[in-house]
């Protein structure tokens, strides 16, 4: 399976890159071709997953740069398999979404994606810290110049928003990276070993508390701005302002991921110590972030910002459950990733249908009344806003409802007042669809609307028969990471039950006794 | 796997979930009555197959009618263990046969009422698609599926409110719903953590077994987790003070509010509280909560829909009011006659809507009751069910109220203790409920035909200028509006039939548990509530019974007695009384300003906050607090170095000298 | 009578791409001569050859001993300076084919120009190889009095001839102040010799003279370094002279004066004493050139002149490494930089004939993507990789230098170099962006299509602008693209792509010829 | 003669150089302050020369002679093209390129 392994990435790779080369007429084609066997191959590896067994599936270690320890050693595991599946998917549906556009999607702008698909792939499987540092900030750089093209004007600030996001981004990207090679170096230094960044190798040795403190805080700030979490938001209003909408439809679906998936990878087996100590600041990043995007959703007159806000909101409760060190909260981070995705993907698509019908104006103010004109739109619509606000009955409410829970057996408070955003949540999402869709025709609006073609229709019922499958049998999801998540949070975990205990706390977090004996 | 019971069960669950996605798939080749005529057909075999349910649960022993059937692992993760499953047994079963039951009657009457609206199909598909989350709710197997189907309902509610979903109104008044109802669900998802927390389970079977062990050293986790969940039970329920979106929910479609906001959804409340009895029953401070809410509900209810004018919100106010009555009796351990309550309820409520649906058919969208008046004769068929409603809603002996909301009270009053208080409280609320009953028929009914009801006497029905009833905004008949032609159960079979079996039931299903003589409901429920010792406290002594009935009957014709004197009799006397209790009439007339209340508290400090985040937090975080910050002494720096890059050959070379000159100068001074 | 001249030994094998270099200048300018088309062509086919010679007789030449005297003691080929004779001769070579069918260089006519590109790769050369400071003398000025000439070659253009002179002036002020620190030296030690001034090192009565000739050395390299803040001629330098020649000197000269300050301190002064010298002042305009640099780029309308600015921090980040005596991590970054500078320019070039009204001007980018997609591609390596980003060069020869850094307990310097990246984004990337953004001046009409998935809320005004020709200047006729600047572009690109995905060879081999260096102690 | 003498009269004659390139603003005069910089230096290198007693820094000073010219040249093309486009020749005024 290693092959499939590594044509899991090679193959969109190549795929993008002939298209480059071959011009106009070929590159359509194998962008489709490269990202449906992308899929497959995701799906083969997926299903060599054994749910009951936390170490890799297909794991692949060749040397890349000896002569700095670095490997290039990349495996699917229970952690990312569902992740990788995601990926290909959300990429897919985003390249063939963009070749609805053909002044969009030029040979070059799918190399790009596939470049982008490439290095998300790279980050998810990376068992190598170098080779995650190199993914995670490669990822972003596709995106940047896709969102260059919605640059406008001249003079300075016309491309501000694209810059921010590059620099804003990179910011953290670039702090990772020399923790990344200092938490190297130090644990060699610790061991006496040569220098390796071999994630396995890392893994047994943890640094001392201080040590990891500092390194802890570059890989937040690493994550928290890719996320983005509030206050570290700042970058991305103006690039989702600027950034076709396709794209912008796997920028918002997966890239948010790949952090929410580098605490578990990374952060969390790596730095236990650190994490627990800070892992009420953690928390309370994630509530700000909950309630403070859901506000903002809520006010917002943008269709874009209110996606990209509620996205803040939903990667807070990603945060949340991550920072409860609770194997739900781990699993429910997970899950919410793939079903935040899953959904992000069809409400980007459904965004760009209702400004289409609104002659290209993205105004909440200036919507309204295109239900009437469109009703398969408007029930499609439907469907998918009641996934976005975690509706009961969508694998998203499952993801919340494991999340709330992790966060419960830690620290109750912090699940209610988060559960706040649940109901805000609702809020913004119904507010969206109101505003775009009913009440009286907008301003916008011309009298006569046209519902919306077969491949919207296609594309669409794809993604909702994948937030469908998540809704029915959201196990599908959760079996392949069940051991993994619960191995991925362990060291902190423990580490939090015996300071717990150090401290006299009676009622540790609250898990039930068996739970706790399923967490060893 | 699942056994007869468990597959049969599944089938009723199913088949309007078929109903709903074929519709909603077909909604373009679903021309006329096709669509009404699916999902009444779905429904109807649904009720079928809920009576095949019945027949074979009670083939099994008494011991084993509690079947589980489960299909697949649901989410089976980190110490949480769902199973899609569902629980079959007597509770569910009734609540089952009450749902396919009355909603098969709805159905039936709603493909005549609805018929001329342009959204007939896409209706229709809601509509199935409630049933179908209603089933859910009530045969779901643990508590994350019974979350699932709550949220299902809300959800479904709040597409019905917002039907006409070109209405300002309706939208506001869905989105109100939903909101509620939503802060309801997230009360239960933390309350079941709480009890999952130290039973380990969310399955009910498993939990009930657990709870005594499991909450003996953790009493007020039990009781903040029950409190949690009553904050769910409330929001469906429409219990003080989370009730206010129940009267704006009349924005959708008459129909919708004899089902959803009548007869079904709103009594999930009381469901819940039953389902989860043994667990009340560990926990006096949670059930006293429920007793306590349920009270005011009720009192509270009654007094507001005295002085309503609009029809269907008077009866919503009734309805709140009657699921006050049901929740005193879960809370207080008289299930049966909660549940026994919520069925006749349900009857005649969904009764009283349909038949409010008709008169409104007739006067072409008005709901304003001081505007009809004589409709008697307009309209005989629709008057006599309204009538029986009334009766029943006001607990008049033989109807089926009557027994029901007696065994209610007749429970409370042989319980004792502060139970008797709330006992007295509830006739009086009885006696109130006959007065503003008997208001409404009087000024619908009776009096003089005025201009308008005139031409209905004629024959014929009111027309306006499409418009918003609540705010006059002009309309259309287009979808997203209500349609042009109005109907009558007078003029449409299909109405009359579902009319007609429900106020034959109204009338006749008090009979199945009359105490001390029947016991139908009783002995049914007993599986399920069998191991309740406070069941056997509320069981009314013959005394009890008996004074109970007697204080009944004299509360519902006291009532009457009130009513007809005021609007009947002397139909403006009413103004008087109003002037001299002016506040009050007020404070009614404005529901208690809970509405402004909640916007002051919660609503205003949220949007005001979006509104600064929005405007001023956001500017600061991406442009001035973290990108300007550090980038203006970049910014400043660069502009000394380009200031210090003049052009001139002689200043570099100046430059160079002297940066040369240091150099030499810390080579020959440090060195 | 007859003096008996002592001939010193000469190996010719070593000298190979030396010769190649000086013999190329002969032969185009002499090729130059002949009329029309065939002249040019001659002249820039004969400087191919020769650097391509020189390229490969240098890749012979790797294996072929760690370290060889080729003329007597004064000029030794070793790894490190067949390291510096590939990039330069790499650069030069990229600077004939751009000058090739560049608007200008019909003026300064083609012989001429590719001989002198040649004639300073030779020096540069030397210089590279000298072990002496007789031969660093010479080389240095073989190499800068060529260039002089390169930089005011445009000379129907003020901007050329501008700059030729202030660098001819300034320039001469550094070599002045370079000899007298070489002239200190040899007064300190009596010797010209680079291993005899190790080794003598503190015999001499004159010894305390080495101190303000180190100090005196180190303003003069510095100088062609352009570290701040020696570095004010290099923007506008860089900006007068013509692409080609910008594009070359920008990276061979570094290359050059890199490779022989390494040699001179290393080698020769590194002495416990000296070294506690120099390494302090090379930190600090280290540091300087780094802010300096990096905060100067920032907003620079014109490429040359950004890549001026950019060349001034990246020196720093060079001279970090070499303050801390990591010649592997120099020289893997200055190969990097090398590339990624190359392919910068050879896209600025091409751009240049297809957009003349605009010249260099970061406004020729834009949309660059959708007329010239290859071009769009080669320039965001190139600036890619002069940013550090991923995938390229840059990248790892950024942890090549961090690493060494650290190593050395120098981390705040490494925290510095990070934070100087950061900057330089805010340079690096808005040409990029440019080049890849579909809404630039044209957009107006395209404004009226129907609405495409792409479109986009924020329509601000598009204006064309920033268009500043110099006044007084015929216009020259836009030309196609050239293949020859495409072709270098795409090798250069490669190269820096390489380097990013299968970085270990470039760093054995910067491993490799600074262990030869260090071979000479 | 002590060495130091000579050393003191090639400093100075660097320091007038310098200072003439900091001063004046014709490029020909400019041209002759770089030689005297060159010049001083050329002084050092026989002062050190004859110190020594080697002749290595007699070569070098030759060579510095002939670089001098080369510069020199150099720049007095310079200034004939200059001139011949109708530049000012002065330094001052040659200040197009800055910022």
């Amino acid at each position: 399976m290693t092959g499939v392994l590594i044509a899991l990435l090679a193959v969109p790779l190549a795929a993008g890159f002939l298209g480059l080369l071959g011009g106009k007429r070929v590159a359509p084609l194998l962008a489709v071709l490269g990202t449906t066997a992308a899929m497959v191959f995701a799906l083969l590896l997926a299903l060599e997953v054994n749910p009951g067994d936390h170490t890799a599936a297909v794991d692949l270690n060749s040397t890349w740069i000896p002569s700095i320890g670095v490997s290039f050693h990349i495996a699917i595991d229970g952690l990312n398999a569902v992740l990788v599946l995601l990926t290909t998917f959300v990429f897919a549906i985003g390249t063939w979404w963009s070749l609805r556009d053909p002044e969009l999607a030029t040979p070059s702008y799918l190399f790009l994606l596939a470049i982008g698909e490439a290095a998300v792939l790279g980050a998810f499987v990376a068992q190598d810290l170098i080779l995650f540092v190199l993914c995670f900030d490669l990822m972003l750089l596709p995106f940047v110049l896709i969102a260059a093209r919605g640059a406008g004007g001249d003079g300075e600030f016309s491309i501000g928003p694209v810059l921010l996001l590059l620099v804003y981004t990179l910011v953290g990207s670039l702090l990772m990276f020399v923790a990344a090679v200092g938490l190297a170096i130090l644990t060699a230094k610790n061991t006496g070993q040569p220098v390796t960044f071999d994630l396995a190798a890392l893994y047994g040795a943890t640094l001392a508390p201080s040590t990891q403190r500092w390194i802890l805080l570059a890989f937040l700030a690493a994550f928290l701005i890719k996320m983005p979490v509030v206050p570290f938001h700042g970058w991305f209003p103006g690039a989702y302002r600027t950034m076709p909408l396709p794209a912008l439809a796997i920028f918002a679906a997966i890239l948010s991921k790949v952090a929410a998936y580098g605490f578990l990878k990374i952060a969390l087996p790596l730095l236990p110590d650190a994490v627990v100590d800070w892992r009420l600041v953690l928390v309370i990043l994630a509530l700000v972030s909950i309630i403070y995007g859901s506000l903002v959703a809520f006010t917002t007159n943008e269709p874009r910002l209110i996606l990209g806000y509620s996205s803040v909101a939903q990667l807070g409760f990603i945060l949340l459950g991550i920072s409860s060190l609770d194997p739900a909260g781990a699993q429910g981070a997970i899950f919410q990733s793939v079903t935040h995705a899953l959904v992000v993907v069809p409400a980007v698509i459904l965004l760009a249908l209702v400004s289409e019908r609104a002659g290209g104006v993205e105004r909440l103010d200036q919507l309204g009344g295109i239900a009437k004109r469109a009703p398969v739109l408007s029930a499609l619509f439907l469907v998918v806003v009641l996934c976005w606000l975690a509706m009961p009955g969508t694998g998203n409410f499952v993801a919340e409802y494991l999340v709330l829970l992790g966060q419960w057996r830690v620290a109750p408070w912090a699940a209610i007042i988060a559960s706040i955003g649940v109901v805000l949540a609702a809020a913004y999402a119904l507010r969206f669809m109101i505003g775009a869709m009913q009440n009286l025709r907008g301003a916008a609006v011309p009298e006569h609307g046209v519902d919306i073609g077969g491949f919207e229709r296609g594309l669409l019922a794809l993604s909702i028969a994948a937030l469908a499958v998540v809704a029915l049998v959201p196990q599908l999801g959760l079996r392949p990471s069940d051991a993994a998540s619960r191995n991925a949070v362990y060291p902190a975990r423990s580490l939090y039950e015996s300071q717990k205990k150090a401290g006299g706390d009676e009622a540790v977090a609250g898990v039930p006794a068996e739970d706790q004996e399923s967490t060893r | 796997m699942t056994s007869t019971v468990g597959t049969l069960a599944w089938l009723v669950l199913l088949a309007p979930l078929f109903g709903a996605i074929s519709i909603g798939l077909l909604f373009k080749q679903l021309s006329g009555r096709a669509a009404g005529a699916l999902a009444t057909t779905v429904l109807f075999t649904s009720f079928a197959l809920s009576v095949a349910t019945l027949v074979a649960l009670q083939s099994e022993p008494e011991e084993s009618r509690q079947v589980t059937a489960n299909l697949w692992d649901y989410a089976v993760t980190a110490g949480l263990d769902v199973k899609l499953s569902l629980l079959v047994d007597p509770l569910s079963v009734i609540m089952m046969l009450v749902v396919t039951g009355v909603s098969s009657l709805i159905h039936l009457y709603a493909t005549a009422y609805m018929v001329s609206d342009e959204g007939y199909n896409r209706f229709f598909s809601y509509l199935n698609l409630f049933v179908f989350s209603m089933l859910v709710l009530v045969l779901g197997g643990n508590l994350v599926l019974l979350i699932v189907g709550w949220g299902l309902v809300g959800m479904a509610s709040y597409l019905l409110i917002s039907f006409w979903y070109r209405r300002k109104t309706a939208t506001k008044a869905g989105i109100k719903a939903f909101l509620i109802n939503v802060f309801g669900d997230v009360g239960i998802v933390l309350g079941s953590f709480l009890l999952l927390r130290h039973a380990g389970t969310v399955d009910y079977l498993e939990l009930f077994a657990k709870a005594e062990g499991a909450f003996a050293a953790h009493p007020h986790d039990l009781t903040w987790g029950l409190v949690l969940i009553l904050l769910g039970a409330f929001a469906k329920s429409a219990q003080f003070p989370l009730h206010t979106w129940l009267p704006d929910a009349m924005e959708g479609p008459t129909p919708v509010s004899a089902l959803i906001h009548a007869a079904t959804m709103v009594t999930a409340g009381v469901y819940l509280i039953a389902r989860l009895h043994p667990l009340f029953e560990l926990s006096d401070v949670a059930a006293t909560v429920g007793v306590v809410i349920g009270t005011i509900t009720l009192v509270m209810a009654a007094t507001m829909a005295i002085v309503q004018t609009d029809l269907k919100r008077i009866i919503a106010y009734s309805t709140m009011s009657q699921i006050g009555y049901m929740v005193v009796a879960v809370s207080a351990g008289a299930y049966t006659a909660g549940i026994f309550h919520l069925m006749t309820h349900a009857f005649f409520k969904a009764l009283l809507f349909m038949a409010a649906g008709s008169v409104i058919g007739a006067m072409g969208g008005v709901q304003d009751i001081d505007r009809m008046g004589g409709l008697r004769k307009a309209l005989p068929f629709t008057f006599a069910c309204f009538m029986i409603g009334s009766l029943a809603l006001a607990g008049l002996p033989p109807f089926s109220g009557f027994f029901s909301k007696d065994e209610i009270l007749g429970g409370l009053l042989e319980r004792g203790d502060w139970y008797t208080i709330i006992a007295a409280i509830g006739y009086l609320a009885a006696l109130l409920t006959a007065c503003y009953s008997f208001r409404a028929i009087y000024k619908v009914f009776y009096g003089d035909l005025n201009e308008e009801t005139q031409q209905i006497a004629d024959g014929h029905h009111l027309h306006f200028a499409p418009a918003n009833p609540s705010t006059g905004e002009a309309e259309d008949y287009e979808v997203g509006f209500p349609g042009k032609e109005h109907h009558t159960a007078e003029e449409n079979l299909p109405m009359k039939v579902a009319m007609g079996t429900l106020a034959f039931l109204a009338v006749v299903a008090g009979l199945l548990q009359i105490p001390h003589v029947t016991h139908v409901v009783g002995d049914f429920l007993h599986p399920t509530f069998h191991a309740s010792e406070l069941l056997e406290q509320t069981e009314a002594s013959t005394s009890t019974a008996l004074l109970g009935m007697g204080l009944g009957t004299l509360a519902a014709l006291l009532g009457i007695g009130i009513a007809t004197q005021l609007w009947l009799k002397k139909p403006g006397s009413t103004a008087g009384i109003q002037a001299k209790l002016q506040s009050l009439h007020t404070l009614l007339s404005n529901k208690y300003y809970v509405d402004e209340a909640i916007d002051l508290i919660i609503v205003r400090p949220f949007r005001w906050a979006g509104a600064v985040f929005e405007r001023h937090t956001e500017r600061l975080v991406t442009q001035t607090a973290v990108v300007g910050g550090s980038s203006g002494v970049v910014r400043i720096a660069s502009a000394l170095v380009r200031a210090a890059q003049t052009g001139s050959v002689r200043i570099y070379a100046a430059v160079v000298s002297s940066s040369t000159a240091a150099i030499l100068l810390y080579a020959l001074v440090v060195r | 009578m007859i003096a008996v001249v002592k001939t010193p030994t000469f190996d010719w094998e070593a000298l190979a791409p030396i010769v190649a270099l000086g013999g190329g200048m002969v032969v185009a300018l002499v090729l130059g001569l002949l009329p029309g088309r065939g002249g040019r062509f001659l002249a820039v086919l004969s400087g191919v050859i020769a650097t391509g010679i020189a390229i490969g007789a240098a890749v012979l030449l790797w294996n072929h001993g760690v370290q060889r005297e080729a003329i007597a003691r004064s000029v030794v080929i070793d790894r490190a300076s067949l390291a510096a004779i590939v990039i330069a001769s790499g650069s030069a070579l990229t600077g004939i084919l751009l000058a090739a069918r560049a608007h200008g260089t019909e003026d300064a006519g083609h012989g001429e120009t590719t001989a002198l590109i040649l004639a300073s790769a030779f020096g540069m050369a030397i210089l590279a190889s000298a072990n002496d400071l007789v031969t660093i003398f010479l080389g240095l000025e073989m190499l800068s009095i060529p260039l002089y000439v390169l930089c005011a070659s445009h000379v129907d253009r003020t901007a050329s001839l501008e700059s030729g002179l202030k660098y001819l002036i300034l320039g001469s002020v550094g070599s002045a102040t370079a000899l007298m620190g070489l002239a200190l030296l040899y007064g300190a030690t009596g010797s010209m010799y680079l291993p005899d001034i190790a080794r003598t090192a503190g015999d001499s009565d004159l010894q305390g003279l080495i101190y303000p000739g180190v100090a005196l050395l180190i303003a003069g390299f510095g100088f062609k370094l352009s570290l701040a803040p020696l570095h004010q001629w290099t923007p506008d330098v860089y900006d007068g002279a013509p692409t080609a020649v910008t594009a070359f000197m920008s990276v061979a000269t570094k290359t050059a004066a890199l490779v022989v300050t390494a040699r001179l301190l290393l080698v020769g002064l590194g002495a416990e004493d000296v070294r506690d010298l120099w390494e302090p002042i090379l930190l600090t305009l280290a540091a300087a050139s780094i802010i300096i640099g990096n905060v100067g780029a920032l907003g620079q309308p014109g490429m040359k002149r950004l890549m001026g600015y950019s060349s001034i921090a990246q020196a720093g980040y060079l001279v970090a490494a070499l303050a801390v005596g990591a010649v592997g991590a120099l020289l893997a970054y200055l190969a990097a930089y090398a590339v990624s500078t190359l392919t910068v320019f050879a896209v600025v070039s091409a751009r240049e004939s297809e957009r003349p009204e605009l010249g260099d001007d970061i406004s020729a980018l834009d949309g660059l993507a959708k007329e010239r997609p290859l071009l769009a591609w080669l320039g965001t390596l190139g600036l890619f990789g002069l940013a550090g980003l991923p995938l390229t060069a840059g990248f790892f020869g950024k942890v090549a230098v961090a690493g060494a850094l650290v190593n050395a307990d120098k981390a705040w310097l490494a925290v510095l170099i990070l934070i100087g990246s950061i900057i330089s984004l805010a340079y690096y990337a808005p040409p990029v962006i440019r080049m890849w953004r579909t809404v630039g001046p044209d957009a107006e009409e395209a404004s009226d299509e129907p609405i495409s998935v792409t479109s986009t809320p924020s329509g601000a005004p598009n204006l064309a602008g920033g268009a500043t020709g110099s006044a007084g200047v015929v216009a020259p006729v836009p030309t196609g693209l050239r293949w020859e600047v495409a072709l270098i572009g795409t090798v250069a690109a490669a190269l820096v792509l390489a380097g990013g995905l299968y970085p270990d060879p470039l760093l054995n081999l910067a491993t490799e010829a600074s262990a030869a260096l260090f071979g000479v102690q | 003669m002590s060495i130091t003498w000579y050393l003191a009269v090639s400093a100075i004659l660097f320091a007038i150089g310098l200072f003439g390139v900091f001063v004046r603003r014709n490029p020909l005069v400019l041209l002759l302050c770089l030689e005297l910089l060159l010049g001083a230096a050329n002084l050092a290198l026989l002062a050190f020369d004859r110190h020594h007693a080697a002749n290595d820094g007699s070569i070098l000073a030759i060579i510095v002679m002939v670089v001098a010219a080369c510069e020199v040249t150099v720049g007095l093309g310079i200034v004939v093209a200059m001139h011949r486009r109708g530049q000012p020749i002065d330094v001052d005024r040659t200040r197009e390129l800055q910022g």
